[in-house]
């Protein structure tokens, strides 16, 4: 039961591991992008999990009810804040792109590069 | 039965990203990653976060996937692959360098996975995360908010402060966005703007408009300018 | 009123931004700039005066008492942070009138100043609050408005240089949220005050790895080696004022933002007796100085040679904190103080150079000694500071690394940080030896800078000397801090 | 896209359902899931979805550009301002508390108020930005 309980954890690891993959191996610019949204995404369900508790019930109080259990509500606002700054981290990040392509000619990270040193020289 | 759907669900997340990875069309990798939000907005209503659900729903998988595509339009969706192998799995991938991220990410994981051993297990409702600050809220917050929802409650008063950054952290989206797109920058590399004026008076959704000085605010100081007039100074 | 300073600290700030967006007109946006940096100055220097006087102020938000609502809490160490964050601004927003005219497009000059004032409120709300999961919100809004202003310089590799930074930038603050969430998990809490109470001084593996998760990120942010591959191109393209404030401020404020987690959050005796951290931090410290130095000395473009001086310095600043000693920790916060005025002026005059001449390379420095006296008197006097040569703030800094080094008989920590001075002594050359002994080219406009700009450079010049010969003030606000981190007690 | 029979119809019944779930995900937050943001997302997907199928142009003679720049400031304004106005009621900084006759009625007049903040300026970010995507994308025609 211990490792069954360690389960949802593990899986967040290999999500976020995938995802970081993803940013740092990927030399396209979109792709570094969709990387980090993964790697995000895979932090929000660590959250989520943290704060879950088996049998429980979503957080908006059943009024006179006794002995309901609830999910914890904090993980949840905590969670809708990063989801927020994700998207706009996102939106950002893509109109860098566009301008990066009107600018380069290309999204290829490793191209840009060459290019930078070339105009450094 | 909630467990064998968090753990199918996990499983799905799981080969979805793979996907994503092994993916080389950009159309189809954004595709998935909407499948991915989708999928991990179902998990979270699983684990009873119902309004982290629909917001990623909405944001995730909706506004992001938007984003995503305009962007796509605009920049295309193919990936140059130079056909390198990674040394243990054997996907053919747009990688110059394969090892240095596979390192990486195996070192990061591991400390993950390392941290993940003293951690309180899954679902337990004596973990300290219960305890201590969340069960006021659960407890107190019908008599001094008097609101049902929970989130709403801690979202809204108890951590308000929070969600005003959370507006800011918008806004400055929007001001970072507009600053990038609206046009008006010079662009060494081109040489000159991509676009004449009667573009900026058809098309520009906004700033162009001021310029042209037929917009609700006359903008007396800027009126002068014209796109192709340049402030000054400057790199050579 | 005065009860309300810790937040009218942050809000004034964030109101001026909004409005700034929507009016239009970027004189007056500058106005909304110069009067939000001129409040935070007074109020944080009014802030700073309470503490010394009444210690520690206590600012609960929305009425809910901690830890189940957020509360700013200002100490000795973040008052001093905030009143250097607002001095900065109130000196750099003069300056960057007539700099940004020239290197902005006119259609944005009021959304450029939308954007540093966001990133000014941000990062005066990372400095003030005592909540971790708010310190991560603020971080987020002074990143995204980093990101669109040094992505408004006005070459095309600015734009690479903002993404790499968004990119790198993110990770770091997604490393962070990790960070914070195994401390909730562990605790329960996410108020700093109350985390610190929580943290137990012994070996568990899921703090040790928020230890590690939050001194990455952090350490991204504040571009410590090897961490800091995304400072040189952003400092480098982005435009003069914009890196003058960044330089001067954001890396500063991450610093601050490290030595809170490492020793009021989880407290000296977990991170550098349980963990000793500090086995780690030194040696990255002594490769960031001779590292940094070393590139700095290769470069052709003066901007990018301050960037790289920059690592060096932040891991002097970082040097001194993981000595964990009051006299190191005295020197680490005096050092992040003195390095903001030194970088803030170097980097003003590269801004009057680029307003004369239009380029910063070395080459564009010929002769600039005899044309632009004033504007090459204040980098002359910035990069002696630097060095740490006696009567500026440089050398009290120096000073007391120096001693906390040797304190501990750490000979080798001494013999790095005296080299790089040295080497510090090889770059500030160049460019002296460039604009004082070689003939000018002839084909720049030549003259001094404007007024606006030579006034605002020189103050912070005056600033470094003043500091550096009288430092009873900066020094006992520092050694004050320094003991309060220690847990030593003070206000 | 204007051409398609079936998308403008469909789209001309859909979009007035989106605006209003969008609203009542704004206003039934204190008892089910949702809240400003959400519901500002929801509503800017209903222009969105307009603006795909009939032009940007229809769907900025609705509401313009410059006026979803102006809510992306007021809804951070309002929300300050909400703030402020506890602080000269003499509390602190966003405490609803002393907005109402009761702590308790004051709790919900200040998350109504703070809630229709966010919802602005999310609706003004979402559309300025979409805005601002789209058009880039006709220029390079």
């Amino acid at each position: 039961m211990r490792i069954l309980g360690l389960y949802n954890y593990w899986v967040f690891v290999f999500l976020m591991m995938v995802g970081f993959y993803i940013l740092i191996s990927r030399r396209n610019l979109i792709q570094e992008i969709l990387g980090l949204t993964i790697f995000q995404t895979a932090v929000f369900i660590f959250y989520i999990s943290m704060g879950s508790i088996s049998g429980a019930e979503p957080p908006i109080l059943v009024p006179g009810a006794e002995g309901i259990v609830y999910a914890n509500p904090l993980p949840h606002v905590l969670i809708l804040t990063a989801i927020v700054v994700g998207v706009s981290t996102m939106a950002v990040a893509l109109a860098l792109v566009v301008r990066i392509k009107e600018a380069y000619g290309t999204i290829e990270g490793d191209e840009i590069a060459d290019m930078d040193t070339a105009s450094e020289a | 039965m909630d467990l064998i759907i968090d753990f199918a669900l996990l499983a799905l997340l799981a080969l979805t990203s793979l996907a994503i990875l092994r993916q080389t069309n950009l159309f189809a990798a954004v595709t998935l990653l909407a499948i991915f939000s989708f999928t991990s907005a179902a998990l979270f209503t699983v684990m009873d976060a119902v309004d982290v659900a629909f917001t990623e729903a909405a944001v995730g998988a909706g506004f992001s996937t938007v984003l995503l595509l305009a962007t796509l339009s605009l920049v295309g969706g193919g990936v140059k692959t130079p056909q390198v192998r990674i040394v243990s799995l054997t996907i053919q991938a747009p990688i110059r360098r394969p090892t240095f991220p596979l390192v990486v990410v195996l070192i990061t994981g591991g400390i993950l996975v390392y941290g993940t051993l003293d951690m309180p297990p899954f679902g337990d409702p004596d973990n300290p995360v219960h305890r201590h600050v969340a069960d006021h809220y659960l407890l107190d917050s019908e008599e001094e908010i008097g609101i049902p929802n929970v989130v709403t409650s801690v979202l809204a008063s108890y951590r308000g402060y929070d969600t005003l950054g959370e507006a800011t952290v918008v806004f400055t989206a929007a001001v970072g966005v507009i600053v990038l797109l609206s046009g008006l920058r010079r662009r060494d590399s081109l040489g000159e703007e991509a676009w004449g004026e009667e573009g900026l008076h058809d098309l520009d959704p906004g700033l162009g408009a001021s310029y042209s000085g037929h917009d609700e605010t006359s903008g007396e100081d800027e009126k002068g300018e014209r796109p192709g007039e340049r402030p000054g100074g400057g790199v050579p | 009123m005065s009860e309300h300073l810790p937040i009218l600290l942050v809000v004034v700030p964030l109101a001026a931004a909004a409005l700034a967006a929507v009016i239009r007109s970027g004189r007056a946006a500058w106005g909304l700039m110069l009067l939000s940096a001129w409040v935070v100055l007074g109020s944080s220097v009014s802030l700073l005066a309470q503490v010394l006087r009444e210690g520690r102020i206590r600012y609960v938000l929305g009425g809910w008492p901690p830890p189940w609502g957020i509360e700013y809490n200002i100490d000795l160490l973040s008052a001093f942070v905030l009143v250097l964050l607002g001095g900065i601004a109130a000196i750099i927003t003069p300056f960057a009138l007539r700099s940004v005219e020239r290197e902005i497009h006119s259609a944005q000059v009021h959304f450029h100043y939308s954007a540093l004032l966001l990133c000014f409120a941000g990062l005066l709300g990372m400095t003030s609050t005592g909540d971790v999961f708010n310190l991560f919100v603020f971080l987020e809004i002074s990143s995204i408005s980093a990101y669109t202003l040094i992505a408004m310089g006005s070459d095309r590799r600015a734009l690479h240089a903002a993404f790499r930074y968004l990119i790198m930038g993110s990770v770091g603050a997604t490393f962070i949220v990790i960070g914070i969430g195994m401390l909730y998990m562990m605790t329960g809490s996410l108020n700093m005050a109350d985390l610190a109470e929580l943290i137990p001084a012994e070996r568990n593996r899921t703090l040790s790895v928020a230890l590690a998760f939050l001194t990455v990120g952090v350490g991204l942010k504040l571009a410590l080696f090897p961490l800091h591959l995304w400072l040189p191109d952003a400092y480098t393209f982005a435009p003069s004022a914009v890196t003058a404030f960044l330089a001067s401020t954001a890396t500063k404020v991450a610093v601050y933002v490290l030595a809170r987690f490492l020793f009021t959050v989880f407290g000296v005796a977990f991170t550098f007796e349980v963990m000793a951290l500090d086995r780690i931090l030194i040696p990255l410290c002594l490769f960031g100085i001779l590292a940094g130095s070393l590139r700095a000395i290769h470069q052709r473009n003066v901007k990018r040679l301050l960037a790289y001086s920059s690592v060096a310095q932040v891991a002097y600043v970082v040097l001194g904190i993981s000595l964990v000693s009051v006299t190191g920790l005295t020197a680490g916060i005096l050092h992040l103080f003195n390095h903001a005025l030194m970088k803030g002026s170097l980097f003003l005059a590269m801004g009057c150079v680029m307003y004369k001449v239009g380029s910063v390379r070395i080459e564009a420095m010929r002769g600039l000694g005899r044309t632009m006296p004033w504007t090459m008197a204040a980098f002359v006097i910035g990069g002696l500071s630097l060095v740490g040569v006696p009567l500026t703030v440089g050398f009290i800094s120096k000073w007391y690394l120096v001693l906390g080094a040797v304190e501990q008989g750490r000979w080798l920590v001494t013999a790095v940080v005296l080299l790089g001075s040295l080497l510090a002594v090889i770059y500030i050359w160049r460019v002296v030896e460039v604009a004082y002994f070689e003939e000018a080219s002839g084909n720049g406009p030549g003259g001094e800078a404007p007024l606006s700009l030579l006034i605002p450079t020189w103050a912070l010049v005056l600033a470094n000397l003043y500091f550096g010969i009288d430092a009873t003030l900066t020094s006992g606000i520092a050694g004050g801090a320094a003991r309060l981190l220690m847990g030593l007690g003070g206000p | 896209m204007s051409d398609q029979v079936i998308l403008r119809v469909t789209t001309k019944i859909l979009v007035p359902a989106i605006l209003l779930f969008a609203l009542y995900v704004q206003f039934h937050a204190d008892f089910g899931p949702g809240g400003g943001f959400q519901a500002g997302v929801v509503f800017a997907a209903g222009f969105i979805l307009y603006a795909m199928v009939f032009g940007l142009r229809r769907a900025q003679q609705v509401l313009p550009s410059w006026v979803s720049r102006l809510c992306a400031s007021l809804g951070v304004l309002i929300f300050i301002a909400v703030g402020s106005y506890s602080m000269f009621r003499g509390a602190h900084f966003l405490d609803y508390s002393v907005l109402g006759h009761d702590p308790l009625e004051g709790q919900h007049i200040g998350i109504l108020l703070i809630e229709i903040g966010v919802l602005v300026t999310v609706l003004g970010v979402i559309l300025s930005i979409f805005y601002f995507f789209a058009a880039r994308g006709r220029e390079d025609l």
